[in-house]
């Protein structure tokens, strides 16, 4: 079992109440904008609190609202890519990498830098400030920074939004060995459906309900 | 550092509290007394209430002089003076004062015309209720029956420097101040001196304070009470006793 | 300029520097419980800090003398404790100074603490900080502005104060004497303008190498601003 | 509590009150051209906008003094071309308030439009809004928590004024007697602490009035934070 | 002619130089991330200052370094829709919505709140603030705002990315309706090639060129 969820939230007139036990690989997660895929994402990730439910990752109770277990975001070992970047201002690029890979303990890395900078081709960026990036070379350091916190799972919100289609399939191809080779869950959130189809074992689709 | 600390006490010299007022006289006075081989007093000027809280709160200080008596009287209430040590110091004068440029003629006495002559303008003067010189200055004009007229057209200064500097700027057209004030000052002109029965006695009270450690404390006293110290006052303008 | 001008200065710094480096800390904390905290006596921890700004300082440093003097709860306890005396001491006159400042930084802080995205503190807990690396490495470091116009303000302020200073621990050489009180000194001796302008120039250039120095650190750490503007 | 207390403190809210509105488009315009402008002599203004920090209040009376008395040249021209005497009046105290809250309120007003994001002004060029429909409409409202925080502080501050205002205009019942000034004259009285203390506590109660108000605004305009945390 | 564009810029490292003329319709500006397509959005919002060159639009000079034409943003008239939303964050939905709309002349105007809301499908929006909002709800009232500010002609930087696929197909419709039925020029960026295809009449690829 990779991701097992549960769990309903208000937030504002929305109501976000999913369901869903995947099995090993990539889940992806579809559904309208505003269905509440990046706020499933964030509860996860132990960013927003459930209103009652449960969270299991890879048989690892995250968040149980009956057990009172509720694990903070710098326990759970998500690697999470951000609908929208937040990459950290006041570091450069390298050290937004570097970020998690140093605060990760030494056995739980399984990405050095230089294979990130590669494949994500951000080598000349390495000592640019995060406001002189294009969306795309933003994107590309979000994601990098993720792989390189040495994380137990994956969130992902619409990581390829922004790229070009050879940057894309060279990414996807790094996200498919991840998935594969590391066994590592995936959450995965996109609208593109050859995106989702390709990488996807399990593909699960929220629906948006409205309250009232 | 703290078997340091009381040898460094005894090689200082004095430390005096004294009145903002007294600044040019007892720096000359301590400088004469430090001439002679002593360890030169420490000095600090303030205004009397805020050196008397000081006493009370504890401060390791030597001695004291106040501007007025109420202030060291409150000292003196509290058990903080050495019993004893307390001698009338110095006395000063009052002044009515204008700007040096002004031609105002008045000649101080009962009922003497300063409402008329001040018109419109303002009589720049210490606080009457809360600053010695004020108050000396208030109980003058009361008691040449010019204060009900005036009363109303008191600027009342922080201290006599603000209501000098308000004249010498004029400001005011006229200000009450100690003589030794105006002498001080080049930009007022005094128009006449109050009679010193206008008023309650000025005086400047000095004592020894209760914490005194300093062994050249009492010296130094005696050293302002005696001719020599109170010449060094008398040359700033100050009527000695 | 005389050696006492100088001793006046180098005091002045002193003071000013001691009273401003040793409260960043806690008016960092204030500004950071004020900015985030939300418990019920927030209003009067916040109308405390503000108390030195509103009250006349002569009744600051009047309070400070009953609180501080050494016959005063506080002065007591630091003598048996720790043997500090404030009493017309440069320490005393330090505090002074500090609590003056104090209200000054703490709202300069918080300003910039409410303005850090709290989504990017989310983002550093994802990648493994605990909530005081959090604090150290992105909201300590986002607040940049902040700390530095915190500082530059109490400096400035703590270089000008001098009702507070002088109600509490008087006006000392070379202890307590700094260059606010050197000028109120000055100020009692008619015709001595020369010297209060002399002293207060200095007064003024101190505080403007203040802030010579906050700006180009600021300048150093403006990752955020400048640059291209889309 | 008497008459003449009510007087007091009436006196102080609008002494206070005035120099505060008065200045806050001054102050706004003063912190906005330190934030974005690039001029030669910008560090100057700097300095001359802290001056009243750093110098002792004292002083900056005595400048008020010289330039705005009935016999400044400052305060000439405002008697001749708009009859306006500050001598003695409570327009003089609010003046000497006004300029020691100055650098408070310019303070925080630049570090919040200095945290405000240029794109977004750049997007409201591109809607069409004019330079200075953009200042109104974008970097005045996201500037909000800099414009709260300066007046209070600015409030505070004149609340508490004391040293430039009885140099200035001296302390005049009813005019220019505010509650510093009160309190003042009463701690020159041997036991008159009681008068301090309450005079003091209302001095407080006023400031924290003003915080209040300005905790709420800024909950109005609370668009920014809160919410939710992610 | 639509679009004539000619300019130069140095950013850090990169040099970006574009020179295109296009016909009538949808351009659509292609290119790897990095190549500097948002710049030249920029340089035609007049938000970005060539080096050098010249920028036209429906045949009027916005810019040109040899005249010394530079005519100011909110003189040009562009509807941008900004690759990363912008949206103001101390207004509401709507609020946002009618700023450009309340500036411009009523006859510049070509679109009502009601018609914008309708199509993008945000009426229950409108009261919201923009931090509330899911990043294609913020999308969508980014390109609502643009189009109701009564342009001469729009510049979308990825307007579409993180929309589902029903949204998108709905706002790709209008975006035809725009170029058909208004004949307004479309400066467009996007990495969809299927979306380009279908809406472009010029397709113009952006080489990256480094400095040095
Ligand atoms: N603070 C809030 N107040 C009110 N509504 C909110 C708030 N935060 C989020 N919402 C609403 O919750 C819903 C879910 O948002 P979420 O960001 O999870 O959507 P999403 O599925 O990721 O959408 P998208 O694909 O557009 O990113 C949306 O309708 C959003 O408007
Ligand atoms: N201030 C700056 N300093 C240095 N380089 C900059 C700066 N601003 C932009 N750049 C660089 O200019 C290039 C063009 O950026 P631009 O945002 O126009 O790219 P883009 O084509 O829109 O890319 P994307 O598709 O990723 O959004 C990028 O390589 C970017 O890193
Ligand atoms: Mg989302
Ligand atoms: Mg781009």
């Amino acid at each position: 079992m990779s991701f097992e969820i549960a769990v309903e939230r208000r937030l504002g007139d929305a109501h976000i109440a999913l369901s869903l036990t995947s099995a090993a690989g990539l889940t992806a997660l579809f559904g309208p904008s505003g269905a509440g895929k990046s706020s499933v994402l964030n509860m996860v990730a132990g960013l927003l609190r459930p209103d009652r439910g449960r969270i299991a990752v890879a048989g690892e109770t995250l968040f149980d609202s009956a057990a009172r277990i509720d694990l903070p975001p710098d326990r759970r070992r998500a690697g999470y890519v951000f609908q929208d970047g937040r990459l950290f201002p006041h570091r450069c690029v390298r050290d937004n990498l570097l970020y998690g890979w140093r605060l990760a303990a030494p056995d739980h890395r399984w990405m050095t830098l230089d294979e990130a900078v590669a494949f994500l081709g951000i080598g000349h960026l390495l000592e640019r400030w995060p406001r002189t990036l294009s969306g795309g070379e933003a994107q590309r350091v979000a994601i990098g920074r993720a792989l390189l916190s040495g994380p137990r799972f994956l969130l992902m919100d619409e990581p390829l939004a922004s790229l070009d289609a050879p940057r894309r399939e060279e990414i996807m191809r790094v996200i498919e060995r991840v998935r594969d080779e590391l066994a590592l869950p995936i959450l995965y959130v996109s609208h593109d459906r050859a995106e989702v189809e390709r990488l996807a074992s399990t593909i699960v689709t929220l629906e948006p309900a409205r309250v009232g | 550092l703290l078997a340091l600390a009381p040898a460094r006490v005894a090689a200082r010299g004095p430390l005096v509290l004294a009145a903002a007022s007294l600044q040019e006289a007892m720096t000359d006075a301590a400088d004469v007394w430090a001439a002679r081989r002593h360890e030169k007093p420490v000095l600090s000027f303030a205004g009397s209430s805020a050196l008397a809280r000081q006493i009370e709160a504890g401060a390791p200080a030597d001695l004291f002089v106040s501007a007025d008596e109420e202030w060291m009287d409150y000292v003196a209430g509290k058990g903080l003076i050495r019993p004893g040590s307390r001698a009338p110091f110095l006395s000063n004068r009052l002044v009515l004062i204008a700007p040096a440029g002004s031609r105002a003629n008045l000649t101080i006495g009962r009922g003497f015309p300063l409402a008329r002559a001040l018109g419109t303008g303002r009589l720049a003067m210490a606080d009457p209720d809360a600053v010695p010189a004020g108050k000396y200055g208030a109980a003058a004009l009361t008691s040449l029956g010019v204060w009900d007229g005036v009363k109303g057209k008191v600027a009342r200064a922080e201290n006599v420097r603000a209501a000098l500097a308000l004249v010498e700027r004029g400001e005011a057209p006229f200000g009450i101040v100690y003589a030794t004030d105006a002498a001080a000052s080049r930009k007022v002109r005094i128009v006449g001196t109050f009679p010193p029965r206008s008023h309650p006695p000025i005086t400047y009270p000095i004592a020894l304070l209760k914490t005194s450690t300093n062994r050249d404390a009492e010296a130094f006293r005696r050293f302002l009470l005696s001719r020599e110290g109170k010449a060094i006052f008398a040359r700033r303008g100050f009527a000695v006793r | 300029m005389t050696g006492e001008e100088w001793e006046i200065i180098a005091l002045s710094l002193k003071v000013s520097g001691v009273a401003v480096l040793a409260t960043m800390p806690l008016a960092f904390g204030l500004a950071w419980l004020l900015a985030r905290g939300r418990f019920p006596g927030k209003v009067l921890i916040d109308a405390l800090v503000h108390l030195p700004l509103v009250l006349p300082p002569v009744v600051t440093g009047w309070l400070l003398l009953i609180a501080f003097g050494a016959n005063g709860p506080a002065g007591r306890w630091l003598a048996d404790w720790f043997g500090v005396t404030l009493m017309f001491r440069w320490t005393g006159a330090a505090l002074a100074a500090a609590v003056m400042a104090l209200p000054l930084m703490v709202r300069a802080m918080r300003l910039s603490i409410e303005a850090v995205d709290r989504r990017l503190e989310g983002a550093a807990r994802t990648l493994g900080a605990s909530p005081l690396r959090v604090f150290l490495s992105i909201t300590l470091p986002l607040a940049t502005p902040g700390l530095l116009a915190g500082a530059v303000l109490g400096f400035a302020r703590s270089i000008g104060e001098f009702g507070a200073t002088i109600t509490f621990v008087s006006n000392i050489p070379g202890e307590t004497r700094t260059i606010p009180l050197a000028i109120y000194g000055a100020l009692q001796i008619p015709g001595n303008e020369t010297v209060v302008t002399r002293l207060a120039i200095i007064a003024v250039l101190l505080s403007l190498g203040a802030l010579l120095a906050s700006e180009i650190l600021a300048r150093r750490a403006g990752y955020g601003k400048g640059g291209h503007v889309l």
